[in-house]
């Protein structure tokens, strides 16, 4: 598996002074981006287990941590959703392939 | 192995053919890392080869020659055995300087 | 097996294995006659020559003259260089007198890419690795005589590979 | 960008399939088979050729290799191995104690399989387990140093055809086929397999470069690139295919690359050595 140093982001603990009256929208659109970012995480775990990693998702995984702390959530969540799109072909590529190979083959 | 010069002199009738391999990162200038900053240029600027004393072949390069710079070239009035001196200088002020017997 | 005489390899080559004569050799019958060439410039190296973008005014500074193309230069290039890194470029004539030689690049940054002063004595056959930025004529020019002759070639220069 | 991605998917998709079969993992008949799909496609290559790579297909290629081969750009990495290859480690022990022949003109025997192990043991994996069992740090797979060892090993078989073996163990035909099934697996986001590029359209141009035919692609390993400016072993290469076609690579010497440089090897079995080469 390509060890990538993805130190976790604070991101849960979004900074206390943030208690503004836009807080709330912002706390949810962060509750948002946090799930959508697990389950693109999720997913590119399940496409490094099948050793089937794309470098569009780690780059869209990048993207969407780098807008979450700027606090860019809309962006964050788009660019988490792309990250899990992408990582989902990557496994539906893999597990295509287990059989599809064969049909390039020399014999 | 010290010197970054390479020579094969072979004496072919009277004429002596000389190829030369130099190991220089022969940089231009214009090309970036990979963090985007400019490479400095670091190239060769002028190669000399003297034959008893008497330059032979006198080479002064720009940056479009490429790294681990080539050169092959001939001239005539040499023997087996007579020593040919080759010595460059880049744009940094370095040097390197060896000598090589003709076969 | 490598046989290390004096210091270099004598790598054996499968390429050149009975490929003969080293190609310079074969030239080296032109016709090289008794003229007394002009002696090598020795002027020290054209600084600002090299430092010009555009083409004539690289040659101007470096000649002055004018140059005449000519069919006695043989100027060796490859149709499509393999990497624009490394684009082997070599040149023969049988100009007599020759006293320098240059390459120049009209589409690199710097168009003049090396200088060559022949002193008496050394055949005008050069064969040296150019780097080229992109597609591009490739110009050598032989002083012989005092005079200026040229020959030119046009080299396709392309990155390789999927890209990204 | 957008044009050539077409134009590639395009190029992928209309060459026909070859047919299917029997499910056996029966290598010696794979090689026979690969063997003869290239020289059918390519009747005018002499089959040593085909160590040459992309310089058996095209002329004009093929000149510029020439010419650097009167002088070539590895000379310097080859007489750095020649020397690291010599010297002795803490231990005063060599890495030719830990080869057959004293590591010389063997290179065209690996990668081997070891059957204590169970694994494929590449050149370059057998050099780092001589360093560490040698009491030495492992070195980097994709460094100068190992291309410079490798090259000069390389170097000493030049010639010598590739001579792979697969011992009648089943970890080791599984190895084989694992390989094989990465080579024509497609991966990456331009969905690509090593087949794609180098059985479907091998002599095509990827704008400036020529793709090598499959057959004898590793026989010049390690190979100085015009475009790296520099050396680069079997691992560099496999890795930078895999981020061409936008997969993000596995570790070198990855078991996946193991077995696949032991596919590789073992269908070009008979081809010469050509290494250390030098490419576009």
């Amino acid at each position: 598996m390509r060890i990538l140093s993805r130190a976790w982001m604070p991101l849960c603990c979004v900074p206390l002074a943030f208690l503004t009256s836009g807080a709330a929208l912002a706390a949810s659109s962060d509750a948002d981006f946090r799930s959508a970012y697990a389950r693109a995480d999720a997913a590119e775990k399940e496409a490094g287990r099948l050793r089937n990693q794309w470098i569009a998702t780690e780059a869209a995984l990048t993207e969407a941590r780098a807008a979450a702390e700027k606090q860019d959530f809309e962006a964050a969540i788009a660019a988490a959703k792309e990250a899990e799109a992408l990582a989902k072909a990557s496994i539906f590529q893999a597990t295509n392939e287990k059989d599809a190979w064969k049909n390039l083959e020399i014999r | 192995m010290a010197s970054s010069i390479r020579v094969r002199a072979i004496l072919n009738g009277e004429t002596t053919e000389v190829q030369t391999l130099i190991q220089h990162p022969m940089d231009s200038g214009f090309i970036k890392d990979d963090k985007g900053a400019f490479i400095p240029a670091h190239f060769i600027k002028e190669l000399t080869f003297e034959h008893n004393g008497r330059p032979v072949f006198i080479a002064d390069w720009g940056t479009a020659v490429s790294k681990d710079p080539y050169v092959k070239f001939a001239f005539k009035g040499a023997n087996k055995g007579d020593e040919l001196k080759v010595s460059w200088i880049d744009n940094k002020g370095e040097t390197d300087t060896a000598t090589f017997k003709i076969q | 097996m490598t046989v290390f005489e004096e210091g270099f390899p004598v790598t054996r080559r499968l390429v050149l294995r009975g490929a003969g004569s080293v190609a310079l050799a074969g030239l080296g019958v032109a016709s090289f006659d008794v003229l007394p060439a002009l002696a090598a410039a020795n002027d020290k190296y054209p600084e600002d020559a090299f430092k010009q973008k555009d083409n004539k005014e690289a040659i101007k500074l470096l000649y002055g003259g004018p140059i005449e193309p000519s069919d006695k230069i043989k100027l060796d290039a490859p149709e499509i260089a393999e990497n624009g890194a490394v684009v082997p470029i070599s040149v023969s004539t049988s100009l007599a007198g020759v006293s320098s030689i240059a390459f120049v690049v009209p589409e690199n940054p710097n168009v003049l890419a090396a200088y060559y002063k022949i002193p008496q004595g050394t055949l005008p056959n050069i064969a040296n690795r150019l780097k080229m930025a992109k597609t591009s004529t490739v110009t050598v020019i032989v002083e012989s005589g005092g005079k200026l002759f040229s020959s030119t070639k046009e080299v396709k220069v392309t990155v390789g590979g999927c890209g990204g | 960008m957008r044009f050539w991605l077409i134009t590639l998917a395009v190029l992928a998709l209309s060459v026909a399939h070859p047919a299917h079969a029997a499910d056996g993992i029966d290598p010696a008949a794979d090689a026979r088979a690969f063997r003869n799909y290239f020289v059918e496609k390519f009747p005018n290559v002499k089959l040593d050729d085909f160590a040459n790579g992309p310089y058996s297909l095209n002329e004009d290629m093929r000149r510029q290799w020439e010419e650097k081969e009167q002088f070539p750009p590895y000379e310097f990495s080859l007489e750095t191995g020649k020397e690291l290859f010599a010297k002795p480690f803490a231990n005063g022990k060599h890495y030719a104690d830990c080869f057959p022949e004293q590591g010389i003109g063997v290179r065209q025997n690996y990668p081997r399989f070891d059957e204590k192990t169970g694994q494929v043991i590449t050149l370059e994996l057998a050099l780092n387990l001589c360093r560490e069992t040698n009491g030495e740090k492992a070195i980097s797979y994709t460094g100068d140093d190992m291309a410079a060892l490798t090259a000069y090993m390389a170097f000493t078989s030049r010639g010598k055809p590739f001579d792979i073996k697969i011992p009648n163990d089943p970890r080791a035909l599984e190895a084989y086929e694992n390989g094989k099934r990465y080579f024509y697996t497609r991966r990456g986001q331009l969905n690509f397999s090593c087949a794609t590029c180098h059985v479907q359209n091998p002599g095509e141009r990827l704008r400036a470069e020529v793709l090598a035919p499959a057959l004898g692609i590793l026989n010049a390993l390690p190979i100085y690139r015009s475009e790296w400016g520099g050396m680069g072993t079997t691992s560099r290469r496999f890795v930078s295919c895999n981020s061409q076609v936008r997969g993000v690579p596995l570790e070198p010497q990855a078991e996946e690359y193991r077995d696949l440089e032991y596919f590789l090897s073992y269908v070009s079995n008979g081809l010469p050595i050509s290494g250390p080469g030098s490419r576009p």
